[in-house]
């Protein structure tokens, strides 16, 4: 393999005229390219042979005469290129010096090798593309139906209640008439104090890890105001009850539930 | 087929057989955005074509299908066959709360069946809009009882095995009456302060189902 | 129609006659210019009946008509005869002319589907505009695909339905040379040995999995 390469190389000095006419037009054209992988492949096609029988070697070298005639035309070239080339040229001295024991990593064969790969899968994705676009088109080969008719949906909305919509229906219903007198409207009031003595009875019954909504009292639970203030008073009755040793409480995480337990 | 042979018997710069004729008007009839009139067609196929037979042929060739081959004015197209219109329709089900009103009316119904629409009136203290008895008899959760034996003979609603079903009831004398409604503390909850109901609450409903998507917004 | 009276003899509720199920699928892919699944057709159709079935007897029955019926992907749809494309100058759609970088955009990820964008960019050597993408992505010939497993858990870019209807493709195990392009290895997503210069973002940890990614693709 080296010997074949210090062979390319050779050849490579004595670049006949068109190819270097070549070289030049590649460079004026550099914004056509689509980047170093493509420029390569460029390059390794003049080569005029199976890309899997490309010598990386000498397309190293026709990559980094490409880059040195570029700057002596001062024209500016993109990083990737340039990456390209200190790669190549590291390639390069891998593929031209035995190895050197002492250092590890990809040897160059491995890493030419690679480059190859990529220059071949670049290639056949390129074939593939165009054998793809060449098939038969929808709207231009082929064709869809050209008088679709349309499906025409049809709502259908139904109706569901449940047996608490009932109940509750029934039960505004009935307590409608009875007699309120008139008062401070305190309904949605739920106190510490009436808190702290519904939960004193209840508490000794939280042997395990029980969440304090679950203690808000008949009827505060849905209405948003009236389970707010319960809500509150709750939690007010909770931190009272933890002050005096009778329960413990926790919640894991922000907004998570409030949790309490009796404290034994 | 056949014609295929007839054809090659012919000159070499005849039309195509009449059965790839056949195959031409097809291919256009399904792809063209409007109806087309024989000449239309010709114009597309090759010189020499004979668009009317090719069209008989195809018009034979759908009969009995699930597409037809209709004339449109002068012109000629591909359609559904009418008996399969079913098909291009969709179902869309979309699942309803039922309305404060319907909800209150089935309670009656449910708590003092069999009940005339008066008796309902009486209770609700508006009157009862046909729109709302209709919608419980088509959901099949009510149904007309035996006429009452009162001046006018009225009808009576009573609720239905559905309605059971639905409520997971065995007979409607499992509602729980008032005492346990107050024990479950069904009774406590009043409409909160502020639109507490006044009198004259006929509109009532048409407030609360406007509203009540606001409302569900807020509670959780 | 004598199947008709063939199933009166049966029960009422015993789905039609395979038949009759074939005009049926007939006449829902005539109905539209999208591919429908066979899920979508018996939603559509009564209950019982075998959408996969009449599909068998309906393509067979198009057989080298003016138009075919074709699978795209999991659904079905009704298109013209390729070679009658002459016929249909005037409905032909101008598309958009794609770029170079989009064709081959589009390439890699047909074959190398499920593919992260530093794939692409691994295999072009360049990075992938986001121009491109969202010209791919809105011509509906790409969606996202599911995030890879690897750190970072990039998302990946697949081939819809609409590119193998646009392309005549049954699925995307048949698209031209995919046999061909596996044998030789070339859609091996090899790491690159040691220090080879990165393109894209320069995942090479995306590399491991994507052989299983691959297969993914021809499971189905």
């Amino acid at each position: 393999m080296a010997e074949d390469d210090f062979q390319d190389l050779d050849d490579s000095r004595v670049t006949p005229v068109a190819d270097r006419m070549a070289a030049e037009a590649l460079i004026v054209d550099i914004d056509g390219f689509e980047g170093p992988l493509d420029l390569l492949l460029t390059l390794g096609r003049t080569q005029k042979v199976d890309l899997r029988k490309i010598s990386v070697l000498q397309l190293a070298q026709q990559y980094l005469a490409f880059v040195e005639r570029a700057k002596q035309l001062r024209i500016e070239l993109a990083a990737d290129y340039l990456v390209m080339a200190a790669w190549l040229a590291f390639l390069k001295s891998r593929l031209l010096l035995p190895p050197d024991p002492e250092e590890d990593g990809p040897s160059g064969e491995e890493m030419a090798a690679h480059l190859a790969f990529q220059l071949e899968r670049l290639q056949a994705m390129r074939e593939h593309a165009a054998r793809l676009m060449a098939r038969d088109q929808l709207g231009r080969d082929f064709f869809a139906r050209g008088l679709p008719e349309d499906v025409t949906r049809v709502k259908r909305v139904t109706y569901t209640a449940t047996l608490l919509d009932l109940m509750q229906g029934y039960a505004r219903l009935r307590t409608r008439d009875e007699f309120r007198p008139y008062a401070m409207d305190r309904e949605a009031i739920f106190t510490m104090e009436q808190a702290l003595d519904r939960m004193r009875p209840l508490i000794g019954f939280a042997g395990t890890w029980t969440d304090i909504s679950t203690y808000l009292p008949e009827g505060f639970t849905t209405d948003p105001a009236r389970r707010r203030s319960a809500t509150a008073s709750t939690f007010a009755a909770s931190l009272e009850l933890v002050k005096e040793g009778r329960i413990e409480i926790r919640q894991a995480d922000t907004f998570a539930p409030i949790e309490v337990r009796r404290k034994d | 087929m056949t014609e295929e042979t007839e054809n090659d018997k012919e000159s070499l710069f005849d039309a195509p057989p009449i059965a790839e004729q056949e195959r031409m008007v097809e291919a256009m009839l399904f792809a063209t955005s409007e109806p087309l009139t024989l000449k239309e067609m010709e114009d597309r196929m090759p010189h020499g074509c004979d668009a009317a037979e090719a069209m008989a042929h195809l018009r034979k060739r759908y009969d009995g299908r699930g597409v037809r081959v209709v004339k449109v004015g002068d012109a000629w197209a591909i359609r559904t066959a009418p008996d399969l219109g079913f098909l291009m329709e969709k179902e869309t089900v979309e699942t309803r709360k039922l309305s404060r009103a319907a909800v209150e009316t089935l309670a009656i119904i449910a708590y003092h069946q069999p009940v005339t629409r008066a008796e309902i009136e009486e209770i609700r203290g508006v009157s009862v809009s046909r729109g709302t008895v209709d919608q419980l008899l088509e959901m099949e959760w009510i149904r007309f009882g035996r006429r009452k034996m009162t001046p006018g003979r009225p009808v009576t609603f009573v609720v239905t095995q559905t309605f059971l079903d639905h409520f997971g009831l065995e007979s409607a004398r499992d509602l729980p009456g008032l005492k346990e409604l107050r024990a479950a503390g069904l009774l406590e909850s009043r409409p909160p302060p502020g639109t507490m109901p006044q009198m004259g609450e006929g509109d009532q409903d048409a407030d609360e189902e406007s509203t009540e998507g606001q409302s569900e917004l807020f509670e959780d």
